[in-house]
């Protein structure tokens, strides 16, 4: 049973400027469940009105376990709302709901995440280094349009419609593998500006008195930080150390390294 | 060396709800140390401190994210607490960034008290969907928000405020070579960050990337990501190119493969 | 500030006649402002002058192109122009090379004038084609190709030996900030050449390189585009060897499929 | 019907020097339809001898409007005198040529246009840059070297004779291809070193008095240049502006930021 | 100017002796001019000139490999007299390089000697062999083996020890221009070593890569091949996992042939 | 007829590093065959003890021609003790080594002495520049680890047993051509580091004494030791010059510039 209502353009823009506390009332049974459901309330009863049937029907389908990353939560919310709107069948779409918020989350947080958050990251803290406020201030314009964007997530959920499903299975793979790529080469980017590990003048050998870490250098620049990152790289993925064991690692090599001198 | 009045400690309290309110949605990113330590600055009348002590930290917890629903050291705690102890102790940014490190592990015990007690809540909106009660739900939601929100806030108020003496002689009682190895392992740090994102990023296509990226860094003048990720953009996007060639050369095979069988049958 | 004799002056017609008749074949390139203005610098005694402001013009006109038989601003006359004005105005390069701007418009116009009005020619052409008489094919071709190439010298001779108290009064009545406009506008002017190369050749799939070979430039010591131009034809030809090879899987795809066929029936 | 007459090496070379003049007699009307057909004139006359009906014929039936890149028409010119040589039916061979020359137009132009000039101009100006006239010098060398390499392409065109039309539409393509790699890569790499789009010392900002191209210059070296070209490339292709409106434009732009003492 | 002793020479001898057991294992490398360099460096005392001019011998001799079986101009001995010609001339390590060349060839020539009798050695072993005596087949071997390192050894020892007078005064008498003629040639003879690298793994499909590496080196601050090497093994296994794929796509074609034969049939 | 013996892992070990004998007695008519028999013996008479008349067939057989890498041969030595103990038959052994030593000859070439070999240099002769000992004994150990390395081969040729044959036909190409562009990518980066092509400061041209090479490096730095390599590449590959004479003549070329005054 199709609805009577039509989503207007506003409709979707409020739907896409309300998601934006689609994660609040996060908890490790249901993760997301809540927000994700109370994000779409205002627009659900534009289309059902007070039918309390239909509506509480729709919340507790929805409240199934659910996480994603944001945008592409919006992105979902859109398809949701497109479907509900043709009176597709609600287990279908819960359904098509669930099989997607995984490979979706994947794709979201390869690009805000891992590319986005570190490049904004470098931009910023660089025009802050000498206490510019253009600094955090361009990384809250930054971030502000990324928020705002969702407003067009929710609408490309929407106007895809149920196409978006196949589309999105058909491309996630490609773009998941450039994300990849992209993300990766800036890691390797990042290794020399943000990490210093570097022996200090301190530490020498031989007879002419040579600094250690003029070897290294000799060696390839930088060869130190890429090592360090895979080293730690290797205690997390094949030792399954703790991220804060590694952070207390770290810390008390500092200070060990700090009492004899070397660094 | 300076002291925290006590308005202050209360404007402090009142930043760090309104980003622990960000933090919960992951929306406006006010939660990541750069925004929260400008802020904060700004409340203590040295925005400039704040901005640096920002971008040490920003840079640090860039790598210790939330994917997959995971709760690491806390940014927004981290980024606050990096501004306070500089402020209060006049050590460097890089030291403060140490020092600050229990202070996020305290905030992040709490997320995931939360993140537990939390199933509570799960229960009482149930019984508000039940009923097809969307004020009621969104109340609940609401709620649990705040009161989470409000939590974070009084942790940094105590700390902040509440601390300052303990810290400002349990730090003064250092010796310079504890410090500089703070600063020492504040340097490194970043390596948890880069190590963790390649965690969920690298695979046996990309790795060689990684190694393009990083010679770039070291032997050309770039002294900031973007270019370089200009360059993987481009890259990239040829990959894409080539990869949807290739599929094409497959797809054909099965395509005349497909008109064959007609043929055949 | 210097004076052009009539001597200076017919030399230059001559000089002018001559590149442009190379202008007409684009054959030996004499019509790019790189080498009429070193002949023009000779003439006017001042060679060094000539070379630095054809270098100049010879970059601004990079792009200005006639291809598809299009016709731009005048190279020519631009590179002609700039001498001659640095020369009797005493400005430097880049300043002239603004003030020539309407001089290589006149040419343009004259250009298109040309082209259009040879219609006539053609038909002219046409009649000694019917008649099977190659001599007054040929005697036509040529006098097409010298009364083209005498207007644009006499329009050149008039500009240079003509114009030049105008010129002098105009230029020197120029306030700095507008003679400094030039210059910045001069500089900007590359532009225009590099986006109509990227109008005929930019497209989705070699996009990228643009980017690369932006970033090579930036960030590696290079000044010179020879080095880039290497490496671009390395990337082209890895990209060449690809694409065979791609090639080579789908032609499989449908070799096998055509033995099959053979096979089927 | 085959001629009698045997086209020889010297021919050829003859043929390639005299195709300089291909562009006489240019008109929008024909394009290069005088000149292509007078430069062949000569070779023509000596298969054909005085034979005013073949000479006639073959006039007329070249005087179709033709456009293609220099070399190209050499090229072509090549395979036009094998084929008369051959004699292959005119109709067909006018045909061919109509087929071929669009196609080698963009081939050649990729070639000598796009890449050998702003190569050569780079080299020279640069060798010209304090005064050397070393810099014209080899500018008129290497454009000389380039009007005489045509006796190859009219060698070239002959001796593939028909072979070439199929040669030609399989790896035209594949040439174009890598010529547009070429010709894009080398853009990229000029524009840091042709264009100066920054602003002056005097234009600051914030309390420190940073200047405001020290912000372009932390984002990205060259930025404004880059993003300039663009505007430029979009102005022409999105918004179809003339060439002489944008230049026009410039100049206003360059007198105002000078008036304001920004750059 | 120094003079070699008798001890010296003798304690060379053994050096000399050593290396060539290893220059017909080629197992460890002492053969090589850096190593052979370097101890005969310590055996005249002068261990850092024994480095450098190892060091400058090495890359000379970086492409005359013995690939394939052949004998190259000879490693061991061009180390081993450049450091000698260097310590008793007091020529720098370049000039001393040029002058060892004859004694290279002349070892280059008593390899090819032995290389060529040893025929009878085969005959020997295969009468071994056929009495399936294991202990003689491996005498004979190790006897080959020791003739031919002793036989080095004592040419090493002449031309050490019993030329050092009649070398110094040749080279004493040497003009300026042919010492610096002789470094020259120095340091153009590595070219020798990278063109026969060449010749054995140049092809059409990865010519483009040897002007990306010259471009690298050339426009970025490298100055060690490692890095370089990095970027190799990126781009090498990059075009590997291209491969591959386009290798699996000509299989698909060819399997779905094989699966459709069998519908087929 | 399988062996009673049971090889172990200590004698592959064994007979790993005993391999490195496998040259001496090189001639130029079986090259290595006798130190690849010799390497063998003492494993062999571990599996047929004192049964003399197995001992002079595996010996007389193993004592054709044979060419290989060093590290391949130990790989070969461990497939055939792997064979002799399975008892195949010798002639069948033989056919297999015979088959195979060509291409792993090639693979074995280009990683150890194309790639390893200037990579191993380059970087112990820059530690070495300025006299540090560190050079040559890096240097030491590098090939040290590499000659132990052939425990590794032994066990892989071992393990792999029969197996290898097929594998290896399979990935050689891949591998010999992963290896090309490693090592000709590397000898490119080599140029500009180890080749010193450039005229002196005393040779000026013009009015304002501009030296030569400066023309030189405004075209492109390095251009000279680049043409110069493939001046080499090109009178070895085409002229067939000798390695001696080409040497020769750089000398001279060398000496006649110094008396010009020109280098
Ligand atoms: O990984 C998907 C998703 O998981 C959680 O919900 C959060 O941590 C998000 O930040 C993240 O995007
Ligand atoms: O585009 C093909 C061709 O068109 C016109 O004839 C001229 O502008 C040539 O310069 C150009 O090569
Ligand atoms: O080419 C294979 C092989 O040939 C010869 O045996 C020797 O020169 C070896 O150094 C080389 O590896």
């Amino acid at each position: 049973m199709a609805s009577n209502y039509k989503i207007t353009k506003s409709d979707l823009t409020k739907l896409g400027l309300y998601s934006v506390i689609e994660q609040i009332g996060f908890s490790f049974e249901r993760m997301q469940a809540l927000g994700f459901t109370c994000s779409m309330l205002p627009t659900i009863k534009k289309i059902y009105g007070d039918d309390k049937e239909q509506l509480a029907d729709f919340m507790t389908k929805n409240m199934e376990f659910i996480n994603t990353e944001m945008h592409m939560a919006t992105f979902l919310m859109g398809l949701i709302v497109s479907m509900e709107e043709a009176g597709e069948d609600r287990t279908l779409i819960c359904n098509i709901k669930n099989g997607l918020f995984g490979p979706l989350a994947g794709l979201g947080d390869a690009i805000f995440w891992f590319t986005l958050l570190p490049i904004s990251a470098a931009i910023c803290t660089s025009l802050a280094q000498d206490g510019s406020p253009l600094g955090p201030l361009l990384y809250i314009a930054i971030w502000f349009v990324s928020a705002i964007s969702r407003i067009w997530f929710a609408r490309l959920g929407y106007s895809l419609g149920t196409k978006a499903v196949s589309t999105i299975s058909e491309n996630a793979n490609a773009i998941t593998r450039a994300a990849g790529i992209l993300g990766v080469m800036v890691v390797g980017g990042l290794i020399p500006t943000y990490i210093t590990f570097a022996f200090g003048e301190g530490l020498t050998y031989g007879i002419n008195e040579a600094t250690v870490q003029s070897i290294f250098d000799n060696v390839m620049p930088n060869i130190l930080p890429l090592g360090f990152v895979f080293l730690i790289y290797y205690l997390f993925k094949k030792k399954n150390m703790s991220v804060l064991a590694v952070i207390l690692g770290i810390i008390v090599f500092g200070i060990a390294m700090s009492y004899l001198g070397w660094m | 060396m300076n002291e925290i009045t006590l308005i202050q400690g209360l404007l402090l309290m009142i930043v760090v709800f309104i980003c622990a309110l960000d933090q919960q949605m992951e929306a406006f990113y006010w939660f990541r140390p750069m925004v929260v330590a400008f802020f904060s600055g700004i409340v203590l009348g040295d925005m400039e401190l704040g901005i640096k002590a920002g971008a040490v930290a920003e840079l640090s917890y860039l790598g210790l994210l939330t994917v997959g629903g995971t709760v690491p050291p806390d940014p927004l705690m981290a980024g606050f607490m990096t501004v306070v102890i500089a402020y209060t102790t006049g050590r460097g940014a890089e030291t403060a960034l140490g020092l600050s490190l229990p202070f996020a592990l305290l905030a992040q015990w709490l997320g995931i008290f939360f993140n537990t007690a939390y199933s509570t809540v799960v229960r009482m909106c149930e019984k508000a969907a039940k009923a097809g009660d969307t004020g009621k739900f969104t109340r609940i939601c609401y709620g649990a928000w705040f009161v989470k929100s409000g939590a974070m806030a009084i942790v940094a108020f105590l700390a902040a405020y509440g601390l300052q003496e303990p810290i400002q002689n349990f730090v003064n009682a250092f010796p310079t070579e504890l410090v500089h190895g703070f600063e020492v392992a504040g340097n490194m740090l970043p390596a948890v960050g880069l190590g963790l994102l390649l965690m969920v990023m690298l695979n046996n296509q990309n790795i060689p990337y990684l190694f393009i990226g990083f010679f770039m860094a070291t032997f050309t003048g770039v002294d900031n990501v973007l270019p370089i990720a200009m360059v993987a953009v481009a890259i990239a996007y040829i990959d894409y190119l080539y990869n949807q060639k290739m599929k094409a050369a497959s797809a054909a095979a099965v395509a005349v493969d497909g008109g064959d069988d007609e043929d055949g049958i």
